[in-house]
């Protein structure tokens, strides 16, 4: 049951599913589980900071913070367990918790004093990395039994990050399709004015989005944290330009409205994939993987571009 | 906030079971200022249960102001609002709804890329097991369509639906919303007849249900069809509240305008003639989009009008004609030369204008000046390198805006603080600097007053005058009838007919368009 | 026609992945050795200078040698590590970004039972059998070295001024302690200033424009620069020109690396002295690999020697420099 | 009338430059001391201009872009590019100065012309076009430096960066030729008021004739040109090109200057005068964070509070909040 407007998705899907292909068929050992699973391990703390970024762009706005907050959440986490000896879960929540509230504030900035996304964000940025390097310019390995059970766990059963990333893909499926919260953030990107004439609380989804950025960037320092165990104030430097990227590539719209979560998974993949090819191709210099990577990104989006204006005019048909 | 209109919501109820015959809505002494202008003066509005009430007035009277108070878009600055007998204050368009206030703009306010459906119930979805009943939200929009008489698939996207199916669509969620207050505005500038007509059999069956509907609306005739009173505004001023029944048009129109009324009387399109002129753009078989092989000719000082239904093709047609979409095959001469307009500005240099209907986002730059707005396409054709200078630029602006007595107290002001009607007036004048040889005009009249309809009107005349062609396209088959010297009848894209003279009228169009339907 | 030019497209995708892994293929077939390494980036002269030294001995030793590029990324670094393990390549040299969080990671590839080398920087883990031996300068002893030699220059008394790398970057945190630790110990010997360049030429010359500025204002007499790297300090040497003083005669200088232009500086008399870090770390590494895979047991830390350069043997030296 | 409108949306920025400043004079001792020696001025308030110098011929580009409702990410990628080139042209191949110049600008031109093409012709999204230019233009630059950093031998080319006229360093004097040439381009010409419509509306400028398309690929490809001459600048203060730090998040401190300077995100009305002040705004801050020895960890968290507060200065919302207590009280 594919409508109309599912037509980019899934041809975004088909173009991962041949890029895959493709890799698997030049590549020996590409095609495996080791791959895959590694393809989502390696990414999730991406994909959660992606997901939050795709309601962001959703709504029309744009956050620069997701990698900062990253490095934030990462140093506060260690510096809480190893420094203070606080419980790794009241660190983890209270992490979670400043999050949300410095998301919060941005999106006050944003939805009360109208300060354009990019700029609330871009100082979002700044006070998060600032804050995380007067914590510790230093990077502390983690060396507590919570986070030892997680490792042991992810290699007995199944990566706890990959578990978290895959439970927020669901929930955002959810909230973005089917709930108030959600449609109202496609309204707000699709027409500002309009979603206020129509009575919905523009300034408060707003500003709920960027909390829910917030938290989202929070969960993926968190997920960064166990994925390195250990915090770090420098991590995820230009990560928002990856997650940026990968809402992109997922089909997502600059300008709001139009979109899909699910398009944002696909991105991440896809991503993750070319970046897999590289290492995998193993003789290109550092030069030759920012070109390569600049040109695949520019492949793709003639790709895209191409598929949907196709289906586009199917549609007009 | 919204818990507490909600328990408002619920108190009104309650009087509204112990109250009478009061009126359902009070307006009372209410005054809005802007920078520099006083928008409403002591303003007083009733609207009972039951009633509809047409708000009247010119572009600039005060009608959207108050429309806008009342949904909790603006704040008043004095006055009060009451809703049988409790004082209300909405902050904003949600807790006006909360109240049961509701409203259609006459710019249709939709979330383009989302659902008729989702359009319809977005921010008061039906919920079960936590999450939104997509099934009952398909249903529930597909009666509330229904009940609009209009039977669609309402998973489509608002964006890719008929301007009234948009217009529709906005009414079907006013309706929906639980109103007790209904505010149309403008709501029929973009139906057509049969849709009007709809549109109307709703209203008086939500009028017989006890709904209070204010209704605004530039047709006269709508207005005496659908109307039980009257309240007339002019330079934010209550002028006067009459039956409908009990008020002459001409007398509505002197009240309006404030002027002589055998100033505004309608004058004919006087005698006919040019068709021994040779035409000077002739096109043939164009096609395209909706367009299948459209055949015309333009002769040079003469009004053509295009006439037909919505849908019919006519801004299509002239959307071609002007380089914006691509014909898919056929061919334009000027001059016996043919001609390719691949996009507005070579169809400019050309020396064809064009004035579309869509004046929110393909007419005005809103934060430029008017200035600027006036000399933009004369600019855009002399090319970056050779600019008017500021002197001249004043000069051109300072020409147009008393030419066309554009009401702005300064040409430096952003265009977007104007009225409606200014801006259109505004857009007129940045294609009349140009001079070109023929002007393309897609619903000039649409949404403006009777004042500023007729001078656009009168003003056809006087360019055809000098020389200038006109393409005319309107909804308002009177206006066609009036001004046009041919008139091309166009249906499902196609032409159908052509009137030269004195076959014009409105039955003879009327006729055209009926034929070959039946 | 639709789907036609789509599977055109897609078709044109296949052969691009397919050109790009030609010749690695080829190169398989031989049934070489595959080592894949790890590189930071490139954000430096001296960080392409160690790149260079170990892809040329993988080629002089007949190595396949897969090369991942991370972008100063750690988590670019860690998916590469993955990724050769995916590959099943034999061994694996890695120079970190960071020292922690690697635990994990390393754990995998101990798991699959392949060696890993650490080159330039050390790793924070509990568990060292995770690699097999680090191959690595001492950031603090050159912090420490610098300190030294400038005490002894200024006999112990003077103001410092001092261009710090990128901010929570492991040498610009290693360098300052060093330093610092020699430099408590001289009572008259101050930092009045200490501020980062981010390792680059140009903020280092701006910083040092800033510094001069303020000394003139407040009129305090800069004595000396200690800048974490030599781009920085040849930054700081042309602001210390614009100002109309001497660099290396009125205000001393001292940095780190021993890059070809700190040397070219030395000669000119302009830069005093470098603490010299060796990128050339491909034969040493290699040689580890070829022990590790012989099954031998291998020293946990090499330290490469690093030594002081003056102006009196930078002349003599410069010839040799291969960076 | 014209000259109140623009003025009066200069005066956040103005404003906040001064308290700024007002701030320095009273807590880093000297901030307005001058000395002249050999003929050349010294002192914190020089070193701001020279070092805004780079920032402020970015943005005079990214003013234009900003303006049409883009933005232009990879001008950071630019000037690495053009150092790498000129270094390349000059310093390995020997090619005559004046020459080598003009070369490498076109060369950024032509990059810049790349973005625009991406934007205009084929209609992608301002950010995601010049992404890609960013990223692979670096790459680019290191690959024509094979990753080193090559050093310049030419004393004519050094004066560009390090040399002085009138007394002030010779940046100053670049970027007021600059200025006053982009001021006369988009304002003696109509280049400006085709900008500021596109911005403003794109469909309806289409419609009156301007051809939006041109102005695009005109705007980036300027903006490639300034890059160019930022990144010339920049190489010839060190006389070196670094083709991995040259330029790196020159774009953020660009994009910052413009909208610090009253140009809004969305496009129309622009200011190059607003868009100077925004630059020196952003070095007064970075240098007198320098110039108070703040810790490293800190100056992060004061960039970030001193701009939140310019944005909100300039915030209209947040104006009339404040203004509407004031009244209240």
């Amino acid at each position: 049951m594919i409508s109309k407007k599912h037509i980019p998705l899934a041809a975004t899907l088909a173009v991962f599913a041949l890029l895959y292909a493709a890799a698997s068929v030049s590549f020996e050992g590409f095609f495996s589980v080791r791959v895959f699973t590694n393809l989502l391990n390696d990414n999730a703390f991406l994909g959660l900071a992606a997901i939050g970024m795709t309601f962001v762009i959703l709504s029309g706005g744009i956050d620069l913070s997701v990698g900062a907050m990253i490095g934030f959440t990462s140093i506060f986490i260690a510096t809480m367990i190893q420094r203070y000896h606080v419980n790794p879960i009241v660190a983890i929540v209270a992490a979670l918790a400043i999050g949300s509230l410095l998301g919060a504030s941005m999106g006050c900035l944003i939805a009360w004093f109208k300060l354009p996304p990019f700029l609330a964000t871009l100082a979002g940025m700044f006070f998060a990395r600032g804050m995380g390097l007067i914590i510790s310019m230093e990077s502390i390995p983690i060396k507590s039994g919570f986070f030892k059970a997680i490792e042991t766990f992810g290699y007995n059963f199944y990566p706890v990050t990959t578990i978290v990333f895959l439970a927020v893909v669901l929930i955002a499926l959810y909230v973005a399709h089917f709930t108030k919260f959600g449609r109202g953030v496609y309204a707000v990107g699709g027409s500002e004015d309009s979603a206020m004439l129509m009575g919905l609380p523009v300034s408060r989804i707003k500003i709920m989005v960027y909390t829910l950025s917030g938290f989202c960037s929070a969960l993926a320092g968190i997920v960064y944290t166990i994925y390195t165990t250990s915090g770090n104030a420098t991590a995820g430097t230009t990560l928002e330009m990856d997650a940026i990227a990968a809402v992109v590539i997922g089909g997502t719209l600059l300008t709001g409205g139009v979109g899909y979560v699910a398009g944002t998974v696909v991105g991440i993949l896809i991503l993750g994939t070319i970046q897999t090819m590289i290492t995998f191709e193993g003789t290109l210099s550092s030069w030759w993987t920012r070109i390569a990577i600049g040109g695949l990104l520019l492949l793709f989006i003639f790709l895209q571009r191409f598929i949907q204006t196709r289906a586009q005019g199917a549609t007009r048909k | 906030m919204r818990r507490g209109a909600y328990r408002l919501a619920e108190e009104i109820k309650q009087i509204e079971r112990d109250a009478g015959d009061a009126p359902l809505l009070e307006i009372r002494g209410v005054c809005k200022s802007f920078p520099g202008v006083k928008a409403l003066e002591n303003v007083d509005f009733t609207l009972k249960r039951g009633e509809i009430h047409s708000l009247m007035g010119e572009n600039g009277a005060g009608k959207s102001t108050l429309i806008k108070i009342l949904t909790g878009a603006y704040r008043r600055d004095t006055g009060q609002i009451t809703i049988e007998g409790r004082r209300i204050d909405p902050h904003s368009p949600l807790e006006a709804q909360a109240i049961g206030i509701s409203a259609v703009f006459q710019e249709v306010n939709l979330i383009p890329d989302l659902s008729i459906a989702e359009n319809i119930y977005l921010g008061r979805e039906p919920m079960a097991f936590g999450r939104i009943d997509w099934k009952r939200v398909h249903r529930g929009a597909e009666a509330a369509m229904r009940r609009l008489d209009l039977d669609i698939d309402v998973g489509q996207s608002v964006r890719s639906c008929s301007i009234a199916v948009q217009q529709l669509t906005a009414i079907a969620r006013a309706l929906d919303v639980d109103a007790r207050v209904l505010v149309l505005d403008e709501p029929t500038s973009s139906l057509a007849a049969h849709e009007v007509e709809k549109l109307f059999a709703v209203m008086r069956k939500l009028r017989g249900e006890g709904f209070g509907i204010v209704f605004i609306s530039h047709f006269l005739d709508q207005i005496y069809e659908i109307s039980d009173r009257l309240t007339v505004l002019r330079n934010g001023k209550l002028v006067g509240v009459h039956a409908a029944s009990d008020l002459p048009r001409l007398e509505l129109i002197s009240l309006m305008l404030g002027r002589e009324i055998s100033e505004v009387e309608e004058t004919s399109a006087g005698e006919t003639r040019k068709e021994e002129i040779k035409p000077f753009l002739k096109a043939r078989g164009l096609s395209g989009g909706v367009v299948k092989k459209m055949d015309f000719e333009v002769r040079p000082g003469e009004v053509l009008g295009f006439a037909g239904l919505l849908g019919a093709g006519r801004t299509e047609t002239a959307q071609m004609l002007f380089g914006i979409d691509r014909a898919a095959s056929g061919t334009v001469e000027m001059d016996e030369e043919q001609v390719r307009t691949a996009s507005p500005r070579r169809a400019i240099e050309k020396g064809i204008g064009f004035c579309p209907e869509d004046r929110r986002n393909a007419g005005i730059i809103p934060n430029l000046s008017v200035r600027e707005n006036i000399v933009a396409a004369l600019q855009a054709r002399r090319g970056w390198l050779r600019r008017l200078s500021i002197k001249k630029q004043r000069e051109i602006s300072a020409e147009y805006i008393k030419m066309l007595s554009i009401a702005t107290t300064d040409a430096e002001k952003p265009v977007a603080h104007l009225s409606g009607g200014n801006q259109q007036k505004v857009i007129l004048a940045r294609w009349l600097a140009l001079q070109p040889r023929l002007l393309i005009l897609d619903e000039p009249t649409r949404g403006i007053d009777v004042g500023a309809k007729a001078e656009i009107e009168k003003r056809i005349k006087e360019l055809c005058g000098g020389g200038m062609s006109i393409i005319f396209i309107s909804s308002e088959l009177e206006e066609v009838v009036r001004d046009s010297h041919r008139v091309v009848v166009m249906r499902e894209g196609s032409k159908i007919g052509e009137l030269a003279g004195g076959d014009i009228s409105l039955s003879s169009i009327i006729k055209l368009i009926a034929e070959k339907e039946v | 026609m639709k789907t036609r030019k789509i599977l055109a497209v897609m078709v044109l995708l296949l052969a691009t992945a397919m050109c790009m892994s030609a010749c690695s293929k080829k190169e398989k077939a031989g049934g070489k050795l595959v080592v894949g390494f790890s590189q930071v980036g490139a954000e430096s002269s001296w960080r392409t200078a160690e790149t260079e030294s170990i892809r040329s001995e993988a080629e002089k030793r007949g190595i396949e040698l897969k090369f991942s590029d991370a972008q100063q990324k750690q988590e670019n670094q860690i998916k590469a590590i993955r990724s050769f393990i995916a590959q099943g390549v034999k061994a694996i040299v890695l120079a970190p970004v960071v020292e922690t969080g690697w635990e994990p990671v390393l754990m995998e590839a101990k798991r699959a039972k392949i060696p890993v080398i650490l080159v330039d920087r050390g790793v924070n883990v509990s568990d060292d059998t995770l690699y097999s031996t680090l191959i690595a300068s001492d950031f603090v002893a050159e912090g420490r070295m610098a300190a030294e030699w400038m005490v002894k220059k200024l006999n112990g008394k003077g103001n410092i001024v001092e261009l710090q790398g990128t901010p929570g970057a492991a040498p610009a945190i290693d360098r300052k302690k060093g330093f610092e630790e020699i430099i408590k110990k001289y009572p008259d010997m101050k930092v009045v200033k200490s501020q980062t360049g981010d390792f680059t030429r140009t903020k280092g010359k701006e910083v040092m424009q800033t510094f001069l500025s303020s000394a003139k204002a407040e009129n305090v007499k800069i004595d000396a620069v200690y800048a974490h790297n030599d781009d920085m300090a040849l930054g700081a040497i042309q602001a210390i020109e614009e100002a109309g003083l001497k660099p290396g005669t009125d205000i001393v200088i001292v940095s780190i690396d021993g890059v070809k232009d700190a040397f070219l500086a030395m000669i000119d008399g302009k830069l005093n002295a470098t603490v010299e870090c060796n990128p050339l770390l491909g034969p040493m590494a290699f040689d580890a690999v070829k022990a590790a895979l012989g099954g031998e047991t291998l020293p946990k830390k090499t330290v490469v020697k690093d030594s002081v350069f003056d102006q009196t043997n930078a002349k003599q030296t410069l010839p040799d420099r291969k960076y | 009338m014209m000259a109140r409108i623009k003025s009066s949306k200069l005066i956040w920025p103005l404003l906040a430059l001064i308290v700024l400043l007002a701030l320095n004079g009273f807590f880093t001792p000297g901030f307005f001391h001058i000395e002249i020696k050999s003929g050349r001025f010294y002192g914190h308030i020089i070193d701001i201009m020279n070092q805004a110098a780079p920032v402020m011929l970015l943005s005079l580009g990214m003013t234009l872009v900003i303006a049409t409702g883009g933005v232009d990410l990879s001008v950071g990628a630019v000037m690495a590019i053009s150092g790498a080139v000129m270094a390349l042209l000059t310093g390995k191949s020997g090619v005559f100065m004046p020459a080598g110049l003009l070369l490498t600008l076109i060369l950024c031109v032509i990059a810049g012309t790349w973005n625009g093409l991406l934007v205009s012709a084929f209609d992608i999204q301002p950010i995601v076009a010049t992404l890609i230019l960013m990223v692979a233009g670096r790459g680019i630059a290191q690959l024509l430096t094979q990753g080193q950093i090559l050093t310049f031998h030419d004393s004519s080319f050094a004066f560009i960066g390090s040399g002085s006229f009138a007394g002030l360093p010779f940046s100053v004097t670049v970027v007021l030729v600059w200025l006053a040439v982009t001021a006369v381009l988009s304002r003696a010409t109509a280049i400006g008021m085709f900008v500021e419509s596109i911005g403003d509306n794109t469909k309806a400028s289409r419609y009156a004739g301007i051809s939006v398309n041109t102005v695009k690929l005109f705007v980036y490809a300027f903006s490639g040109l300034c890059a160019g001459m930022a990144g010339l600048l920049v190489a010839s203060g060190v006389n070196a090109a670094d083709s991995n730090n040259a330029g790196l998040y020159y774009e953020l401190d660009a994009i910052l200057a413009v909208i610090v300077g009253g140009t809004a995100m969305s496009g129309g009305r622009f200011s190059l005068i607003g868009s100077m002040i925004g630059a020196l705004i952003i070095q007064t801050l970075t240098t007198s964070i320098r110039a108070q020895n703040v810790p490293v960890e800190f100056a992060l968290v004061v960039k970030a509070i001193v701009a939140l507060a310019v944005f909100l200065l300039q915030s209209d919302a947040f104006n009339k909040m404040f203004a509407g207590r004031k009244a209240g009280v």
